[in-house]
């Protein structure tokens, strides 16, 4: 199983800091996809993404245990 | 620690002295502050939020990045997260090196990365509403590479 | 009061407070330290003498040169004289502007600026010998003007 | 009369922090040629002068109770 993290508006959007699916398989671009219909998140587009605390991109392959997060545009600074 | 993530108001001192070195002649230090105005809207507080252990991992990249373009350099970041009212301290950057002008450099250098990898955001809170904050201008990501000199000047 | 010639340490966090404004998302602090090698030389101590009334006066010129150039800059300077060893900490500019790059450009512009016109010295104690440092090099001074931009980058 | 302030390596050499002499009427140019042959002064060309705590030029005339001081290139920060 993968736990999938959110921030700043998409966890507003979701309404949960994490939610937990199986994505061992699938690549980036498929659990964005899938998460972005679940969630009607419609700015998933411009969010980076990060596995296991690292971006990775779009044709990583996801495995069992790996912890997604969804990085919108940062703000820090 | 020399990179940290802080939920408390940040002591400036105490970053400094990270990196005081023998052999550095310069300290420069960045501080970023909750301003009042931003493009004529009056914000009440900010919100940040980070993804801190990625954040912080983030954070030490960018020291390491310095410390293989400045020779010499000490780098220490500390960003602060949760609710900051006007003139609050959000970020401190402190970087040493042997001669002055590669400690400006270097300086600038961490916060436009900063703005560019690291996962923290901020919801600016105004009288009429709140938005998360975060790239509106749709710009360019560099979330490996590092920003071309053009970059750093916008 | 915003420019200081000081015997004392320098306490760095009030040099910093007196910039702190509403309208600042920035303040680029620099640290002048005393370092331990220059060009392979040790360094043991220095001593920091200054004319004190002239120098105050120099300080508050280059903060209304600063001033005029960068809108809405709140600059403060502390110089300390006297005997300082490695590390010690020689000057403190603070710089506080509204967006982040300006608070680069404005800091590092005081400090070549001190270094042109404001009647301070430096004698450097090395274990064989001693010796006033200043200008060996021959290099022009502006003691009215304004250095070019190209004499920020020495 | 005009008191003379002395700085770094020239108040080394000179042995005083500072003088007394009458140099009104006297221009910059003239009062450092005559302090340099005093004081066997070898550096004071590279020394800008200033009046009353402010930079003078060397055409400059001085006047009763103008205060001189010789500023060697200086280092500070």
């Amino acid at each position: 199983m993968n736990k999938i993290l959110f921030f700043a508006h998409l966890r507003d959007e979701v309404g949960e800091e994490s939610v937990t699916i199986d994505a061992s398989g699938k690549t980036v671009a498929e659990v964005k996809a899938l998460v972005a219909e679940q969630y009607k998140l419609q700015k998933l587009d411009s969010a980076m993404t990060a596995i296991n605390e690292e971006f990775a991109p779009n044709d990583e392959v996801i495995k069992d245990g790996d912890v997604i997060a969804f990085i919108p545009p940062v703000s820090g600074g | 620690m020399m990179y940290e993530i802080a939920k408390d108001p940040i002591d400036i001192q105490s970053v400094i002295d990270k990196v005081v070195q023998r052999e550095a002649g310069a300290i420069n230090t960045f501080i970023g502050t909750v301003r009042e105005l931003t493009k004529g809207k009056k914000t009440l507080y900010l919100i940040y939020e980070a993804y801190e252990p990625m954040a912080v991992k983030k954070l030490e990249q960018i020291g390491n990045e310095i410390k293989e373009r400045w020779e010499g350099a000490e780098v220490a970041i500390t960003h602060r997260v949760g609710k900051l009212d006007i003139t609050d301290v959000a970020v401190v950057i402190a970087v040493s090196t042997p001669h002055r002008a590669d400690s400006y450099e270097a300086n600038r250098y961490a916060i436009e990365r900063i703005k560019e990898i690291v996962p923290i955001w901020k919801k600016e809170h105004w009288e009429d509403g709140q938005e998360w904050i975060g790239n509106q201008l749709e710009t360019v990501a560099y979330p490996s590479g590092k920003p071309e000199e053009g970059d750093l000047n916008e």
